[in-house]
């Protein structure tokens, strides 16, 4: 069998086997899905491996017709954009777990429950990345709303039903907006070439600009909603602050990498020429999500929003990189997906524990836990290191190339964007200082610091955190080409410098 | 003579039953006024058929007729059972499905 | 050439930082040896290196080495590539031979210290991004050393970061250094998108063929990155607070290496800044400006370290005004890094050693009359002393001197100016260095009963001692023959301009001797033969006053970047909870709304169901009517 | 006079119909003649067994396709096919929910609170009228949809509307409201149909013709003047909008779906949709279809208030069966852009989405019967708080049919969505589709407050309850969220079988 | 028009007498259906109607229809709406006054312009073909004629409706028939349980309605002579409607206390 399909199956019949378990066996639950987990990261590393860089067009490729009817096709395949976010997936499920061993406790339900959901989560992530027809990318992007929408609801803390209902409906409005589009698409398809949902053969449709924009600002909302774009932004800090923090990371730092894979799958590939006439506007709300998440960041008081707010400069970034149109910002925003990942998950893998130990999420009830659990603190810090793109660490590579290759063809966006790395540092250095540093706070003398099972978890993410800052390459090489694929795709070249580097030797 | 004023009668009393279910409360007159909208369907149907010349719309109005019989039955007893739980063949008294 | 061997001299002491850290207490008892061995490991490589440079012609000295495809987008191409060449051979035998030093110093100031393993992993991993920053054969590669030795900074200022006023310190080094860091980077950017490269290569070789423009604006920015990591007007307000760090950390970073690494951008890029007359303009009139801002600040200040901070910031500024004079200034810039690298790191360590023997008081007012507890202290001190306020032959004589002589020489009103400007600096240095001295070493005692001041242990001393020589001796060994000059010929192309030479090098050096002396007396007078009060007194003029509080810089940044800050911030978050999350809340009561109300129309009356169908029926027809008439 | 012609019924044809009838039949003679202990079990045998037996004589005859099965009064054809199938497939399932007798009275001529009611309940009978009953309003179903004139659509509609009227009065519990759904139900349903009838009148002057054949071929014919056909359209269309609840000829919906008895709601809720849509599509598919530039901009205008409308105030509700009325007023909406898309695929699709939605109902429904308390079934909203903890079962059952009703992936409620908004914008109604698209999202807020409330809120001890359901109610619920994730994951099969199928003869 | 397609088809002057005699009467009596308060009055008024269209249908040469419409409709539909009303009480009559807020000008309204629609559009209104009057159809008799078409054209709905009439029959006895589920205790019974009882209290006879309350109406209970109200005294129909007032605040002991 192909290697996708295989490695959606496998979760889910890990989720089928979890769910035969009976309830009181929580550990066993747990275990098993470590196992799948880390199965499913082995096999998408052999996939990495297997995949070949020097092609451009799609791998792994399996089709089944499945729609008939309508020329739906289960037909799945990656390029590099979707390979990085596949093993960013894989490789971040296992952690999540690890790290949240005990997340599935307080909750409504029981364990078995939460990992039944965190699996079929992953299966349709895995889907989502890889799905090669319109129809299928559709299923799976609307219904792992639903395993997410558990997940906070029924595990989260505080205003959660609130936060759960609010991400939904954010999100189902953007998935139906999408929808519409994708309706249009399908019948344009209809009169053009025969019903298909294929994505190669939806770039080509002949389109009169006006649907194209319609049908543009239809998929690009879903997808702002989903990567959180000013203003679209208001149901991030709500689902992130009552999430737990497992929850968090696939939502920080997986699900929403889908808006922003969307953006370049679909938006560019489908619709060029809307794309580079919506440019503007979008990179003036992408720059305005730098900053203003940055802003927002900064004068939090709470753990986990002031982490959303960030990932909201962040997915600035990202979009920054995408609508730039240069390889080197597309490479740098594939790149930052990956590492924000990363990144992210680390701050709330991190502050998950910090919380959980003092019981409050307040950044005012910590302090000084520098001197009581510097393990932990440690992490935290290279997290937040790692957040503010410091050289030398993953997220910076990635900023760099967002920004460099912004600034090649629109200079303005990126050195306002450039703001940004300044206020990173406030957003970052104030929680640090505040929780990590200074005096111990009472209440926190007696807190333990990380135990074997969360510096296992913890390792490998601060491990490719620091390996990718400095050793990009692997992952660079995989994105590439798709990247330069999808430029050319979408009509574009890179900008050249003012002067040939060449003539002069 | 028109027959098409035949029509014009139809209409009116067609109207006149339509307003009648909507002012009048007692059920079974509510009712007698559905009939009379049916009666005043009929008439259209009659005249329709001389008009047409085709005895079709005979054939409706005599289902009308057979099929309005049964629905007199159904209705009356419906609300003799409305009335016999409330002693009120009042169609507003009957108003706790709301909102 | 390339050389394979490049590499370790990065390698040692990160590796000694991974092992300090990562072992954790483990390695308390055998940390800071391990660390000094990892320094001194990498000095004697540099040594090897530089002797092996030393053996190949001049042309050819430059070593690289490359150690893999670091980024590689499109033509966005960047390897971790390596280079020593002249210039960074300098840096890399003062960082490692310096920083040596100063672990020797360290292994005893911080022997109490229950963290000083842990001090010993942020000074290693300082002196392994330090050499990268020096090393990189590119500005990317620079800017992660460049930001390593932020990261260094701010741990190592807030190495006792349980007192919150040090934590903040730390933060405001490193925001500062960020919004210099912003400079760099969109240099790089800028270089990239007008050159399409960004190693030092690629840059030198095509910087010719792009416009003065963009080399103008790749030098501003450069020199806003310099502003920022050198203390160099308007983002020098961190330095004096940075002293919250442990001693060494300041004689390291903060005065022989770190800050002077801005020097070392504006040297190595001296291809751009010869090419933009404008950015070279503006760095020498930062360099000006800062150099007279430190050196008043220094007047005023109590807390020695502080003072020696504020002395470094306008010793800083003589080498940025160097390097903004052109490839006339580079070699003596250096010149001064070097040499201010020997004697303001040995004054640092004589301020440590002080502190250390005075239970850590920092106050001069509260010292006084030192120099018989501490003989070898107030030696070495002495002779940096000596070389800072330029005495011959003295090192900073000779460094300074020249930098003076060529701003004077840099021609018409820039040239006088900029000299003035140096000259008066040399004065104000001499005055507020030799206030230092008194109200340290000479005087009565002003101290309470409590302090027992001591001289500090070999360890400490030693090095000390050993930086001394430095001072005395580094400044004629570089002049020797144009030395320095010639070696780095090669990297920054030094040509004296003596054409309309406006003074001669004697005159220079006699105005300076006369303006040094004016100042050494003034501050005899006033702090020898006249009682210092332990408590400043409150009755001084607003200038003082405002020196005091570091010419108000820290008030400007509050109210021009904090205050407007926090209310953004807070506008921000209102209006992100009030507006935008409001809109939506809004959008949803809307729904639920003329839910309620169009729910209404549900009465229960079966006659007004019959009005909704009679009204149906109604408007239908009256649409049949419109259409059809 | 013209000459007698003998009347010829192809029965094979007409045998799904007969079946049901004869059903009924036998089950009217089982009242007269049998003791009231048998009674139960046989009426249960005969309804099942003559709808089982009429869906596999449907499948026997699913090719064929004739206009002269009687006499040209009934149309066999694809569509037919299907939507008989549909209904006969919804009405097993909604049997196997009426047969749990506990919902219906003892004696509906008693009076509420009487002795005599109070001696009926305790006497442990059961009320079997319900079965023939049943019967006769699927007979009518059944022939609605075929019907290829105006008298035998009339006549079905009332065969249908009849038993319907009956049934919902028929409730246990609460009689007062179920006996005033029943009067609405009645006295609203009769004067629908006057309307239904004076449309009928208004298209018989038009074309002289009651026949649809004849109808259509005087609009393609067309004389300059339209003015009865329109009148035609517009009040026949009445009778049909009232029965599928468009807006605003809704206002019955809410009122009988939460007084008749719950598996009557979700019979009449799931097969009267079917049977009134496909009604509607013979009609605008066949007839109208050439006067499509004179209903269509009046349909979009009531398809587009009654999405809205819909979705809107179902928002507002605190009783789940009145929010599932809004819901299916919604549907309807969406419905109907199947009905004015006019074309093919908006005929597949709305044939989808019938069945989709139809099973759905009765699914939800059937959850709807297990949530009691001492005096019955609990249909406050508020008392739902927390129904995943009394039962999980029934919560996720019920959250799936809320989610497959909000068109979420995965659901058969997206495939029936998709389909119809892709045929709706096909037909270049791209208003509609937006606006579908609209209130799906207004929609997707009440079916996931639900959710909200069986998932995520804390249940009050107020002596709600969910009962073990019995055998076959428990396998009308299996089998209705089976088909709709079926019908979610992987439709191909009935689509294509729909696609095959699915065409009207003329 | 429909006036000139219909031209040639102008009907004798006889039928036009008729039908203008007739027509307005009938309209007329509609609307006084709509205006008189008792519903027995209604009745009489569409028996009326009925009976004035089964004229125009003969007049229309639907002979058949005509009878029928007496026979069936008037005779027998009328009958048991009459029946129905005498159950309900001939008597009753409901006030004319409106008791939901502003449906009567609104329905005035909408009868108005319906009607008047309804009218302006039949005005409007032609019809393709030409008048054809039914001599042709009718040849052979209009009885037999329908026969015909019944038989074969619309045999189908002629069975069907059988269906129909068979769910009238079945509706009419669920609702209506109201068989003994068990056996009713005869009188001599009841005395027998009432004196044989464990209490002689209710040997004297249920209390009547409102007897010893202070309150005299149906839906107050009357109070035992202990001061306890008696549930026994009020109807059971109006407990299950909820209509039972709270007898609490009439309650004896209850005054008492307040008084002290």
């Amino acid at each position: 069998m192909n290697m996708l399909t295989s490695l959606m199956l496998l979760p889910l019949i890990g989720a089928l086997l979890i769910s035969a378990l009976p309830t009181t066996k929580s550990l066993l639950a747990k275990q098993m899905t470590l196992g799948t987990t880390l199965l499913v990261a082995i096999g998408v590393i052999v996939m990495a491996i297997r995949f070949d860089t020097s092609k451009t067009d799609l791998q792994f490729v399996e089709t089944h017709s499945w729609i008939p009817t309508f020329g739906i096709n289960y037909s799945v395949g990656v390029d590099g954009i979707a390979l990085v976010l596949i093993i960013l997936s894989a490789l971040l499920a296992p952690i999540v777990v690890l790290a949240g061993w005990n997340e599935s406790s307080g909750g409504r339900w029981s364990a078995k429950t939460f990992y039944i959901l965190v699996l079929v989560l992953e299966t349709m992530i895995i889907g989502v990345f890889s799905a090669n027809d319109l129809f299928l990318f559709y299923v799976f992007f609307e219904a792992m709303l639903i395993p997410v929408y558990f997940l906070i609801g029924g595990y989260g803390t505080g205003q959660r039903n609130a936060a759960a209902v609010k991400f939904l409906i954010y999100s189902l409005l953007g998935g139906l907006l999408m929808l519409a589009s994708i309706i249009a698409l399908y019948v344009l398809s209809g009169e053009q070439s025969g019903h298909t949902f294929n994505i190669n053969t939806l770039s080509q449709l002949q389109m009169s600009s006006t649907t194209q924009n319609l049908l543009f600002l239809g998929f690009f909302i879903a997808f702002a909603i989903k990567a959180p774009l000013w203003p679209l932004h208001t149901w991030l800090p709500d689902a992130a602050q009552s999430a737990t923090p497992g929850t968090s990371v696939l939502l920080l730092g997986i699900l929403d990498k889908v808006g922003t894979f969307g953006m370049i799958r679909y938006c560019l590939t489908l619709f060029p020429e809307a794309s580079k006439t919506f440019t503007p506007l979008i990179l003036v709300l992408a720059v305005i999500s730098i900053i203003y998440g940055a802003f927002l960041a900064i004068g939090q008081k709470d753990l986990k929003r002031l982490i959303a707010f960030t990932s909201i400069s962040h997915f600035g970034f990202i979009t920054m990189g995408i609508f730039a149109m240069t390889s080197q910002g597309h490479s740098g925003a594939t790149l930052y997906m990956f590492n924000h990942g990363f990144s992210t998950a680390a701050l709330f893998i991190v502050g998950g524990w910090m919380m959980s130990r003092r019981g409050s999420s307040k950044i005012s009830d910590f302090g000084g836990l520098q001197r009581v659990t510097p393990v932990m603190a440690w992490s935290f810090f290279i997290a937040g290191m790692s957040s503010l793109a410091l050289p030398g660490l993953s997220s910076f590579v990635s900023e760099f190339l967002v920004l460099v290759g912004t600034y090649t063809r629109y200079p303005v966006a990126a050195i306002i964007g450039t703001f940004g790395i300044v206020l990173a540092a406030l957003y970052i250095l104030i929680p640090v200082q505040r929780a990590l540093h200074g005096p111990t706070m009472p209440g926190n003398e007696a807190l333990s610091d990380l135990n074997l099972r969360e510096k296992i978890a913890i390792a490998p993410v601060i491990a490719i955190i620091i390996a990718l800052g400095f050793y990009p390459s692997p992952l660079l090489n995989i994105i590439n080409p798709a990247s330069t694929h999808t430029i050319t795709q979408a009509g574009f070249t890179d900008p050249l410098a003012q002067i040939d580097p060449k003539a002069g030797k | 003579m028109n027959p098409a004023n035949y029509l014009y009668v139809s209409a009116l009393l067609f109207t006149i039953g339509a307003i009648g279910v909507v002012v009048r409360r007692n059920a079974i007159v509510v009712f007698m006024c559905v009939e009379l909208m049916l009666n005043a369907c009929n008439l259209a149907f009659v005249t329709f058929a001389r008009i047409n010349g085709n005895l079709d719309g005979q054939v409706v109005a005599f289902f009308t007729m057979v099929v309005a019989a049964c629905e007199v039955v159904v209705g009356l007893a419906i609300i003799v059972t409305i009335y016999r739980s409330r002693r009120s063949a009042s169609v507003d008294d009957a108003s706790l499905l709301k909102r | 050439m390339t050389s394979n061997s490049l590499v370790y001299l990065i390698a040692l002491p990160l590796f000694g930082a991974a092992v300090l850290l990562l072992s954790g207490r483990r390695s308390d008892r055998w940390g800071h040896i391990f660390g000094t061995l990892m320094s001194a490991g990498s000095f004697a490589v540099g040594v090897s290196l530089f002797l092996k440079m030393l053996g190949n012609p001049t042309g050819e000295r430059a070593l690289t080495q490359k150690l893999f495809s670091w980024i590689s987008v499109g033509s966005f191409q960047v390897d971790a590539g390596l280079l020593a060449d002249q210039l960074s051979i300098c840096f890399v035998l003062l960082i490692t031979g310096v920083g040596t030093l100063i672990h020797v110093y360290s292994i005893a100031y911080m022997s109490h210290d229950l963290d000083r393993r842990r001090f010993f992993a942020y000074l290693n991993f300082f002196i392994a991004a330090m050499l990268l920053l020096v090393l990189g054969d590119s500005y990317l590669n620079l800017y992660v050393g460049w930001e390593g030795v932020g990261l260094a900074s701010y741990l190592l200022i807030g190495f006792w970061n349980q007192k919150p006023t040090y934590a903040t310190a730390a933060k405001k080094a490193f925001v500062a250094n960020r919004v210099g860091d912003m400079g760099l980077s969109l240099a790089i950017m800028i270089a990239f998108a007008t050159l399409g490269t960004v190693s030092f290569q690629g840059v030198k070789e095509h910087a010719s063929q792009a416009s003065t423009g963009s080399l103008t604006a790749i030098g501003i920015m450069l020199l806003v990155a310099a502003t920022g990591k050198s203390a160099q007007f308007p983002l020098q307000a961190w330095l004096g607070d940075a002293m919250a760090g442990p001693t060494p950390v300041s004689a390291l970073i903060h005065a022989a290496t770190m800050v002077t690494a801005g020097v070392y951008l504006i040297t190595r890029s001296n291809f751009i800044f010869d090419l933009a007359p404008t950015a070279q303009l503006a760095v020498a009139i930062i360099g000006a400006i800062t150099l007279l801002f430190g050196a008043i600040i220094g007047m005023a200040k109590d807390d020695i370290k502080k003072a020696l901070a504020a002395s470094t910031m306008s010793q800083i500024g003589y080498m940025v005004l160097g390097a903004g004079l052109g490839p006339a200034g580079y070699a003596f810039a250096i010149m001064h890094l070097l040499t201010h690298g020997f004697f303001k790191a040995g004054m640092f360590l004589g301020a440590g050693s002080v502190m250390h023997g005075m239970n850590d008081e920092v106050n001069m007012r509260r010292y006084g009359g030192l120099r018989k507890f501490m003989p070898i202290t107030f030696a070495t001190f002495g002779l940096g002393y000596l070389a800072i306020i330029g005495v011959p032959p003295f090192a900073g004589f000779y460094s300074k001197d020249k930098i003076i002589e060529v701003a004077f020489n840099a021609g018409g009103v820039k040239g006088i100016a900029l000299g003035t400007a140096a000259l008066l600096g040399a004065m104000i240095t001499a005055f507020y260095m030799t206030r230092v001295v008194i109200l340290t070493f000479a005087g009565s005692k002003r101290w309470d009963d409590k302090a027992h001041p001591h001289e500090s242990p070999f360890l400490m001393w030693a090095p000390m001692v050993l930086l001394a020589l430095g001072s005395v001796a580094s400044g004629f060994f570089f002049t020797h023959g144009n030395s320095l000059r010639n070696w780095l010929a090669p990297v920054v192309e030094a040509t004296p301009s003596h054409e309309g030479e406006l003074l001669s090098p004697a005159v220079v050096s006699i105005l300076a001797l006369v303006l040094v002396a004016i100042g050494v007396g003034y501050a005899i007078i006033k702090y020898l033969l006249n009682e210092v009060p332990q408590v400043a007194p409150a009755d001084v003029t607003v200038f003082t006053k405002a020196a005091r509080k570091d010419l108000l810089q820290d008030n400007f940044n509050e109210a021009v970047f904090m205050r407007p800050g926090q209310s953004l911030t807070r506008g921000l978050q209102v209006a992100d909870t009030k507006l935008i999350d409001g809109a939506v809340h809004g959008i949803a009561r809307l729904a639920i709304g003329s839910g309620n109300l169009l729910r209404k129309t549900q009465t229960g009356f079966v006659r007004s169901y019959a009005m909704w169908i009679l009204a149906g029926a109604i408007a239908l027809v009256a649409t049949i009517w419109v259409v059809t008439l | 006079m013209t000459d007698f012609i003998v009347p010829k019924l192809s029965y094979v044809q007409l045998s799904p119909i007969l079946i049901v009838l004869g059903g009924a039949l036998i089950g009217v003679l089982i009242e007269a003649f049998l003791s009231r202990k048998v009674r139960p079990i046989a009426q249960l045998t005969i309804t099942l067994g003559s709808l089982i037996l009429a869906l596999i004589q449907l499948w026997h005859i699913r090719h064929e396709s004739s206009l002269t099965a009687a006499m040209g009064s009934v149309a066999i054809d694809g569509a037919t096919i299907l939507m008989q199938g549909s209904i006969l497939l919804i009405a097993i399932l909604a049997v196997a929910l009426i047969a749990d007798n506990e919902h219906f009275t003892v004696l509906a001529a008693a009076v509420p609170g009487s002795p005599e009611e109070r001696d009926s309940l305790q006497s442990g009978e059961k009320l079997t009228e319900v079965f023939p009953l049943t019967l006769f309003a699927v007979a009518g179903m059944l022939l609605f949809p075929a019907s290829n004139d105006l008298i035998t659509l009339f006549v079905a509609l009332e065969m249908l509307s009849l038993p319907l009227y009956l049934m919902a009065g028929l409730s246990r519990r609460r009689r007062l409201m179920s006996q005033e759904a029943a009067l609405k139900y009645f006295l609203l349903g009769a004067f629908s149909s006057a309307f239904f009838l004076f449309g009928a009148a208004y298209l018989y002057g038009y074309s002289g013709s009651v026949s649809l054949a004849g109808i259509r071929a005087a609009v393609v014919g067309g004389s300059g003047n339209d003015v009865f056909l329109l009148m035609g359209i517009a009040f026949l269309s009445i009778g049909l909008l009232f029965k599928v609840g468009a807006v605003p000829f809704h206002a019955w919906t809410p009122d009988v779906y939460q007084g008749a008895p719950t598996p009557i709601t979700a019979f009449m809720a799931a097969a009267t949709k079917v049977a009134a849509f496909g009604a509607m599509l013979r009609i605008f598919y066949t007839s109208l279809a050439n006067a499509n530039w004179d209903w269509r901009p009046m349909m979009s205008i009531i398809a587009i208030i009654t999405m809205l409308f819909g979705s809107v105030v179902a928002i507002a509700q605190r009783d789940v069966k009145r929010m599932l009325a809004y819901s299916s007023i919604a549907h309807a909406g969406f419905l109907l852009t199947g009905v004015i898309a006019l074309n093919k695929s908006g005929l597949d699709a709305s044939i989808f989405y019938l069945f989709a939605y139809g099973v759905a109902t009765v699914g939800a429904f059937g959850v709807v019967t297990l949530v009691r308390d001492s005096s019955g079934e609990v249909t406050d909203l508020n008392k739902w708080a927390g129904l995943a903890k009394r039962s999980p079962f029934a919560a996720t059952l019920f959250a799936g049919f809320l989610l497959a009703f909000a068109g979420i992936p995965l659901t058969s409620g997206f495939i029936g969505k998709f389909s119809i908004f892709s045929a709706a914008y096909e037909s270049g109604n791209k208003s509609l589709v937006i606006v579908g698209v609209l209130s799906s999202a207004i929609a997707a807020y009440f079916y996931i407050r639900v959710i909200v409330l069986m998932f995520f809120k804390d249940a009050a001890d107020d002596g709600t309850s969910v009962i073990i359901p019995s055998i076959l109610t428990r396998s009308t619920l299996i089998i209705t969220s089976v088909i709709t994730i079926l019908l979610g994951v992987y439709p191909a099969p009935l689509l294509n079988f729909i696609n095959s199928l699915a065409s009207f003869v003329r | 028009m429909i006036h000139q397609a219909l031209a040639m088809g102008h009907t004798q002057t006889p039928e036009a007498v008729l039908f203008w005699v007739l027509g307005p009467l009938a309209v007329l009596s509609a609307l006084a259906m709509l205006m008189v308060k008792k519903a027995v009055h209604s009745a009489i008024l569409l028996a009326w109607i009925m009976i004035t269209l089964a004229i125009f249908y003969i007049a229309q040469d639907a002979a058949f229809l005509g009878i029928v419409q007496v026979v069936v409709y008037t005779g027998a539909v009328m009958m048991l709406f009459l029946f129905i009303l005498m159950l309900v009480g001939v008597e009753s009559s409901e006030s004319l006054t409106e008791t939901i807020k502003g449906l009567r000008p609104i329905a005035i309204v909408a009868a108005l312009g319906f009607g008047g629609l309804l009218v302006s559009l039949i005005g409007h209104a032609t019809i393709g073909r030409a008048y054809v009057g039914l001599v042709d159809a009718n040849a052979g008799g209009n009885v037999q004629a329908l026969a015909g078409l019944l038989f074969s054209k619309y045999v189908w709905a002629f069975e069907v409706v059988s269906a129909l009439l068979i769910t009238a029959a079945l509706g009419a006895m669920v609702l209506a028939h109201n068989h003994r589920l068990i056996q009713r205790p005869t009188q001599r019974d009841l005395a027998t349980a009432r004196f044989r009882g464990t209490s002689l209290a209710r040997a004297a006879g249920l209390p009547g309605p409102g007897v010893y309350a202070l309150h005299n109406a149906v839906d107050v209970p009357a109070l035992l002579p202990d001061g306890t109200p008696s549930q026994a005294s009020i109807s059971a129909t109006l407990k299950a409607r909820g209509d039972v007032i709270d007898s609490r605040p009439f309650q004896l002991s209850a005054i008492e206390n307040e008084e002290e």
